[in-house]
């Protein structure tokens, strides 16, 4: 990038962080308070059937639960700004709960990222096809297939895979991570830390582990992509530059490379960035079936026991984790897009 | 310069558009015409009169589904029509080439203009990028980018309108095309651009005899450049003659109706006279002439019998009832 | 479908790249091959529910923590396997004084803990007084102690516990300040399982500290160092997986297989899959529709005998004043078709209850006839009392199954159409079992609901004191019944009985009072829990307790 | 761009302003090939268009179902007649047998007449979570798009923040308060998602309707302002609200299934819903998985008979597909 566009750029990323954490703050509170107001609680799920007035009373004390709530959000903002988002109480108690989310989320990653590559390297060769087709029975069958990913619930979608590949057919895993063969931790990537340790089997074992919930929850950013693209190609085709390459002879491949792809890719990237907020729902069904202990697993779990420091910091890095994605592909847009870099 | 030999023929060229449950539409319909080297041909009508469909179907570039093209375009003696996709691929843009008229989309908004000049040459010259980058700045210099060396590296929306036009045309003409087609170079365009683009146009296909196509719905573009007019209504030529000829006596009422349109500066006081009604009005051509609903001086066989083109004296008309005393 | 690891290449490349990363955490290196003689060399998978919390059972309350430290560690007090009754563990005898307060156990001899240290007298007592030791976070996590002791050392006057001496190496004497059935009971609590001492105090054991709203545990608790048969070899927090290696310097006998894995799998149909695919070899409490398929397959369903209670709880300081008449209750028990309830809505081997605790506890009644299912009676009573068309609140929770409520809606179904059919109006209420079921239960907003029990030892008090003992916070509101304070009363002066049989008599007296002149509530089933093993398995004795002791276990291929 | 939230919610905005975009074509503004409207032209197109008549005829099949599923299924879904044959260990789920093809539930209730009337309780959370979010979004879209200054920017604020937060974890978050869950909570949670995006699909039509020019000719004869919102500018944004509402009514039923998954769904099953079944057959479906795949293939169908409907009507009024 040419040195005086590079200001411009800086700022407005300033401008978009400060506005982020803005929201980020707001979001905190409302997530306090709608935690708060949650029926039930980190003592009913700790104590169960045990629980008795005085021993609720013990723990709430103990746990500060018995303050105002007021008192309890600016306890929670100071440690939170301090970096401690308090310990866990039902996912793994006693674990910092920005530790669960360090060691949770690479698995989500792992599982999105798979998901997004499959669904990109399915639904963009497609899209195009479909769209140089339009209104033939490729395009149409490609369109209602793209809307019977829609339509199936994504939770069924994984258990119908995992009931015909894993277990009828025994061909894949049913569920979780990775065997247990004591494999080493590098970075949380069970697939890179295996290549990086050379256990090459760990990370057979984790990618194996991983095929079926990446194809479930591929479904979703699967339907959007093909779209997208089918309709950024069809508005491309009919561009006149389009035409003007045509009438300077230029092969297929660059006209399709050059002209075309290049054009229609802009609203398939940005699409494909916004697939994030999605992937984090179809996450939490997917992981559950698959018992994939990636936070959306620890969501639903940590939902479940009212767990609240974690379900704080989850959902609030969750949302970091979306809007810093969201950032990410507006900048990848400026890169990518002449028209708004040299604005 | 000119020789004999016409360097394209269009012969009987007819082009139907049919989808299906619809009456097949026919936007070409028998068109005929020759370009000589280095000749300036235009094609004059109204919008959906069938002269960008024409220029299209000579260029291989209608849509591959749903239309039909018949007759012949011979350039060089080669029948275009026959030729495979690929052999049509390698003359576009080395043998024919063509600029379209809304200079800002018809350049890729995404590639700097410098590659957008390159990839002609690496394709039909076989040129490396870095090769042809030096061509390409000769190229934009030759149509009067001023300091190419750095607007090559330009993205279109940086330009201004005039300044993308003459990047198109040098795109058309890298590599020294002996056709070029050039649809409404200038209807996009300010006044004053107009007239820049024109005389460039004129100058550089003087300079390379290179052979020109001008299609256009406004004769005054015609007037200042063409050789020969062929004058296109309802997906047929009407009306052909050589510039001075057909200016002066136009013989087909709707000639002469647009003719008729034009503001002239000679003329101060008198009133336009527009052509009343649209193409929508046109009648078919199986029994009738397509224009006579909108003509100023229709005759009962208008309705009844279709007109065919008559040739005399390097003119040709497609007339019931000719007018006599042009307006 | 089973997974056979390559191995064979990959140890040599496994030993570079252990080189190269440093810095990361491994346990693949720390094979068991070493140790292979000492029994089989077999891995036994097992499917848990949960993660555990962590590895000082002291601070744990759930039963997923409670397998895998039972495993780890022992008690002085043990359970017979199969039984609900109490064996030598880590003592090998005691006697109570006669006036029940202080108990002495002889220790068994030459027990290491797994960190090399001793097991003996002093071990005992350093461990009794760390428990009795909390500071406030402390306090508030050990839940088992305040359930059984009252208290702790800030409130040394309302704890049960005394004191602890040493009288040589091997000679314990535990105090109390009052007689109590509990003791010795209690002391077989996966909670109270002897902890190395020095291990304790290396980790800083006592340092729980609140952080937000939690607590945070001192580094002893992901460190566990007992006498059990296993010991903790890794916990992979990122995978799942927890794997204990055998203690080859154990006690006993040593375990049969080496290694011992637990998977942790939330879902419950998954944990099934898992062992169609061979993956994991047994899990806990299988959904009892799952039971005939599982068989099929060749599993072991092994039912536990029923050691928990379901009962229908009622409560008139929700405010139906209707509650308050023995007859209106009497009523409602005649209303419930519980045989058939039972044969169709819970497992094989579930038996309609006839009082709040199952046959295996000390105190049943079995001369109590069970209230019989009789709707003209029912109709009669109601008319009796006046509160015929009776409007009832009636909750079930969602989002739960328990050993003795396999499926709540399903149960809660049946019941609502038994009370329908006597003229009451049910008014349906229904909340998640962590998301205000609990909180609502407690805090008297139903007329009735479903709940129950599980016996953590065997102990009527464990029951019946459980329910009715604290009269002015329990689940049945007795404190709005006139009967309420002599419940409570009679329930005090049993548990202080010194002599088991007449402290037995006394339960069987009082088990039968609540039942025909009380009834605070409906005791409706109790229903056997099972645990599954794949074919494969030998030597899982199941305990109606489900506190399985997994040494015996062999997977054999 | 402002928003920090932006893009994710931009692009669904995009998609709907696209939609609303539609509305002024229709109403006559865009100068038109003579003969034909933009909905005469767009039916034209649809006629031929087999996946347009694919999702028709699902679609209209499924409404007629629901319509006469009482009078259709062979037994009371609420009843259990097989329920003697209930064992929970050796027979949990009653197979096939005479009068009962597709066998019973493990309440022994007839499976076929459970997925009968289940087509009426479907259609009924899908049409009545539509119709929420289409009421909530016509206040706050007409309040915006009529009103425009600052009401405007407040409600939009507000529509883009709901808009920026994936749908379904708000559907739980509203579900999981309900403080006795039922089929209306269930619809309501739903419904409330789907505002938003009504609300911005009503004001941007509104938005574009206000500078066309038979609003401008109503307001210069001096018509008054809520006359003019109710009788020109809300006629003329049905057309993209209908095709909107139809692939809404997917989405609720899919996300009906959801929140019965997650185990938020509609307690009460004596009146089944598709989802609720769903929901509810997931511990049986190691051994009887068709109490699964009944339901489901039956929402998948559906499902897809509404969004192949609503895409390919969507495509066909929009100007720029029609070539």
């Amino acid at each position: 990038m040419p040195k005086e566009v590079c200001g411009p750029v800086l700022r407005y990323i300033i401008r978009r962080l400060l506005q982020m954490s803005g929201v980020i703050v707001v979001l905190s509170l409302l997530l306090f308070l709608w935690l708060r107001s949650l029926p039930g609680g980190t003592v009913s799920a700790i104590l169960g059937e045990r629980a008795t007035p005085e021993s609720r009373a013990r723990l709430e004390k103990a746990l500060g639960l018995d303050e105002p709530i007021y008192l309890q959000y600016f306890r929670f903002v100071g440690r939170a700004l301090r970096g401690e988002f308090g310990a866990s109480t039902g996912v793994l108690p006693g674990r910092d709960a920005f530790d669960i989310f360090l060691t949770r989320f690479p698995a989500t990653i792992e599982l999105s990222f798979l998901a997004i590559l499959i669904a990109v390297v399915v639904a963009i060769p497609l899209g195009y096809v479909a769209a140089r087709s339009r209104g033939g029975w490729l395009d149409n069958a490609s369109v209602v297939a793209s809307l019977i990913g829609v339509a199936v619930p994504v939770f069924f979608l994984a258990f119908l895979l995992k009931y015909f590949f894993a277990i009828k057919w025994g061909l894949l895993p049913v569920s979780g991570r990775q065997e247990s063969l004591g494999c080493t931790r590098v970075t949380g990537f069970f697939v890179l830390d295996g290549l990086l340790t050379r256990e090459f089997d760990c990370s057979w074992s984790a990618l194996r582990h991983l095929i079926l919930p990446a194809f479930a929850l591929a479904s979703i950013p699967f339907a959007v992509v093909f779209r997208i693209t089918r309709a950024a190609v069809l508005d491309v085709l009919d561009e006149d530059y389009v035409r003007t390459a045509e009438a300077k002879g230029l092969t297929k491949q660059v006209i399709r490379g050059r002209h075309v792809l290049r054009n229609a890719m802009l609203p398939v990237v940005t699409t494909i960035g916004l697939q994030v907020g999605a992937l984090l729902a179809g996450a939490v069904l997917t992981e559950k079936v698959f018992a994939f202990g990636g936070i959306g697993e620890a969501l639903a779990i940590a939902f479940q026991m009212r767990d609240y420091s974690v379900l704080q910091v989850l959902i609030l890095m969750a949302a970091t984790v979306f809007v810093v994605v969201n950032l990410l592909v507006d900048i990848s847009y400026a890169v990518i897009d002449p028209r708004v870099r040299t604005r | 310069m000119m020789s004999d030999a016409p360097l394209l023929s269009v012969e009987d060229l007819t082009v139907t558009f049919g989808r299906r449950g619809q009456e097949p539409f026919r936007a070409v319909d028998g068109v005929s015409f020759q370009v000589r080297p280095g000749q300036t041909v235009g094609l004059v009508g109204e919008s959906g009169c069938g002269k960008s469909v024409t220029s299209l179907a000579i260029m291989g570039l209608l849509p591959q589904r749903g239309n039909t093209v018949s007759g012949r375009v011979d350039f060089e003696g080669t029948n275009l029509l026959e030729l495979s996709t690929d052999d049509m691929r390698d003359r576009r843009g080395r043998d024919i080439a063509m600029v379209f008229q809304d200079p800002l989309s018809s350049l890729n908004p995404v590639v700097p203009v410098g590659v957008q000049v390159t990839e002609v040459l690496e394709r039909h010259r076989g040129m490396t990028r870095k090769a042809a980058m030096p061509v390409a700045a000769d190229l934009l210099r030759r149509v009067g980018i001023p300091d190419p060396d750095r607007r090559i590296k330009d993205y279109p929306h940086q330009m201004s309108g005039g300044m993308r036009q003459r990047a198109l045309i040098a795109i058309a003409l890298a590599c020294a095309p002996r056709l070029l087609i050039a649809d409404e170079p200038t209807t996009a365009l300010d006044v004053t651009i107009q007239a820049q683009i024109l005389a460039l146009l004129k100058e550089l296909v003087e300079d390379t005899g290179t052979a020109l196509i001008m299609i256009t719905h406004d004769l005054g573009v015609v007037a200042g450049l063409c050789d020969e007019v062929n004058v296109l209504y309802g997906g047929r030529i009407v009306e052909r003659g050589a510039r001075h000829p057909l200016f002066r006596d136009p013989r087909h009422p709707y000639t002469n109706g647009l003719l008729g349109s034009i503001p002239r500066l000679d003329a101060v006081g008198e009133r336009l006279t527009p052509i009343p009604g649209s193409v929508a009005d046109n009648l078919p051509w199986d029994h009738a002439c397509a224009f006579a609903p909108r003509c100023s001086q229709p005759i009962e066989r208008c309705t009844q019998v279709t007109p065919v083109l008559e040739e005399s004296f390097g003119r040709a008309l497609r007339c019931h009832n000719p007018v006599e005393v042009p307006r | 479908m089973t997974f056979k690891r390559k191995a064979a290449p990959v140890v040599a490349l496994t030993v570079a790249a252990l080189a190269l990363t440093a810095c990361a955490s491994s346990s693949r290196d720390s094979g068991t091959d070493s140790s292979a003689a000492a029994g089989g060399t077999g891995t036994f998978t097992f499917g848990a529910a949960g993660a555990p919390k962590l590895f000082d059972p002291f601070y744990a309350t759930d039963g997923e923590t409670f397998r895998v430290s039972r495993q780890i560690f022992d008690t002085l007090v043990s359970i017979k396997d199969g039984t609900a009754d109490l064996e030598p563990g880590l003592a090998e005898k005691w006697e109570p004084s006669a006036d029940g307060k202080d108990w002495t156990f002889t220790l068994r001899k030459g027990v290491k803990f797994t960190d090399g240290t001793d097991f003996n007298a002093e071990a005992v007592c350093k461990n009794f007084e760390r428990m009795f030791d909390q500071n406030e976070a402390g306090a508030a996590a050990a839940e088992y102690w305040a359930d059984t002791m009252g208290a702790f050392k800030s409130d040394a006057a309302n704890s049960l516990y005394k004191g602890c001496k040493a009288e040589g190496d091997d000679k314990v004497v535990l105090s109390v300040t009052a007689a109590t059935s509990k003791f010795p009971a209690m002391l077989s609590l996966t909670s109270f399982s002897m902890q190395s001492p020095t291990a304790m105090d290396k980790g800083k054991a006592n340092e729980v500290a609140k952080a937000g709203d939690g607590f945070t545990y001192p580094a002893y608790s992901q460190a566990p160092v007992g006498t059990g048969a296993f010991k903790l070899e890794a916990y992979d927090e990122a995978n799942k997986t927890v794997t204990l290696v055998r203690n080859d310097d154990h006690w006993g006998d040593k375990a049969k297989s080496a290694k011992l894995v637990f998977k942790i799998i939330p879902d419950e149909s998954t944990r099934r899959q898992e062992l169609q695919a061979g993956s994991i070899d047994g899990y806990d409490l299988p959904n009892p529709v799952d039971w005939k398929g599982l068989k099929d397959e060749g599993n072991q369903v092994e039912v536990r005998p029923a050691f928990n209670i379901f009962y229908l709880g009622l409560n008139p300081k929700a405010g139906n004043e209707n509650l308050k008449n023995l007859k209106v209750r009497q009523a409602l028990y005649h209303a419930i078709n519980r045989e058939q309830l039972v044969a169709t809505q819970l497992p094989e081997g579930a038996e309609v209850a006839t009082q709040f605790m199952p046959k295996a506890v000390k105190g049943y009644n079995a001369d109590i006839k069970p209230y019989a299912y009789d709707v003209e009676k029912a109709k009669s009573l109601l008319a009796e009392a006046g509160a015929t068309g009776m409007t009832l609140k009636f909750a079930y929770p969602s989002e739960v199954t328990r050993p003795y409520m396999p499926d709540p809606q399903k149960l809660y179904d049946a019941i609502k159409t038994d009370f329908e059919a006597v003229g009451i109006k049910v008014e349906t209420e229904t909340k998640p079992w962590n998301g205000g079921y609990l909180d609502n239960v407690s805090g008297s907003k139903y007329d009735a609901y479903f709940l129950g029990w599980t016996g953590d030892y065997n102990s009527a008090d464990n029951f019946i004191g459980t329910f009715f003992g604290n009269l002015k916070s329990n689940r049945f509101g007795t404190e709005a019944q006139d009967f309420g304070p002599a419940l409570s009363d009679a329930l005090k002066a049993a548990d202080a009985i010194v002599d088991e049989d007449e402290r037995a008599k006394a339960y069987e007296d009082l088990n039968k009072k609540i039942m025909e002149d009380y009834l605070p509530g409906l005791a409706i089933s109790h229903s056997p829990p099972a645990i599954v093993v794949s074919k494969n398995v030998t030597g899982l004795v199941a305990s109606p307790l489900t506190a399985e002791r997994f040494a015996s276990v062999e997977v054999k291929k | 761009m402002t928003d920090p939230l932006t893009s994710y919610g931009q692009s669904r905005k995009a998609r709907i302003d696209a939609l609303a975009a539609t509305s002024v074509a229709e109403s006559g503004t865009v100068e038109e090939a003579p003969g034909l409207s933009l909905i005469a032209s767009a039916w034209q197109r649809l006629r031929r268009n087999p996946v347009f008549l694919l999702g028709a005829f699902i679609t209209v099949a499924f409404v007629l179902l629901a319509l006469v599923a009482p009078w259709v299924a062979p037994h009371d879904p609420a009843v259990g007649y097989l329920l003697d044959k209930v064992r929970p260990q050796s027979n949990p789920v009653p197979g096939p047998e005479p009068g009962f093809p597709l066998g019973a539930d493990s309440r022994g209730r007839d499976l076929l007449s459970r997925l009968i009337v289940g087509a009426r309780q479907t259609l009924i959370v899908g049409v009545f979570a539509t119709l929420g979010g289409f009421l909530g979004g016509l206040v706050l879209g007409t309040l915006a798009g009529a009103f425009g200054g600052w009401v405007d920017s407040l409600v939009m604020r507000i529509v883009d923040v709901m808009l920026s937060i994936p749908s379904l974890l708000l559907a739980v978050s509203i579900s999981a308060l309900a403080t006795r869950p039922s089929q209306w909570t269930v619809i309501l949670a739903i419904a409330i998602v789907q505002i938003p995006v009504f609300a911005r699909l009503l004001r941007g039509s509104m938005l574009s309707q206000r500078s066309s020019d038979h609003v401008l000719a109503a307001r210069a004869l001096g018509i008054k302002q809520s006359a003019i919102v109710f009788r020109h500018m809300l006629p003329n944004a049905l057309g993209p609200v209908i095709v909107q509402a139809t692939l809404v009514l997917a989405v609720a039923i899919i996300d009906a299934a959801a929140l019965s998954f997650l185990g938020l769904g509609n307690p009460d099953d004596r009146k089944p819903e598709w989802g609720q079944m769903l929901g509810q057959s997931q511990q049986y479906l190691a051994d009887y998985p068709h109490l699964a795949f009944w339901p489901a293939a039956c929402i998948i169908v559906v499902a897809l008979g509404f969004t192949l409907m609503g895409e390919s009507t969507r495509e066909a009024l929009d100007p720029k597909s029609r070539r």
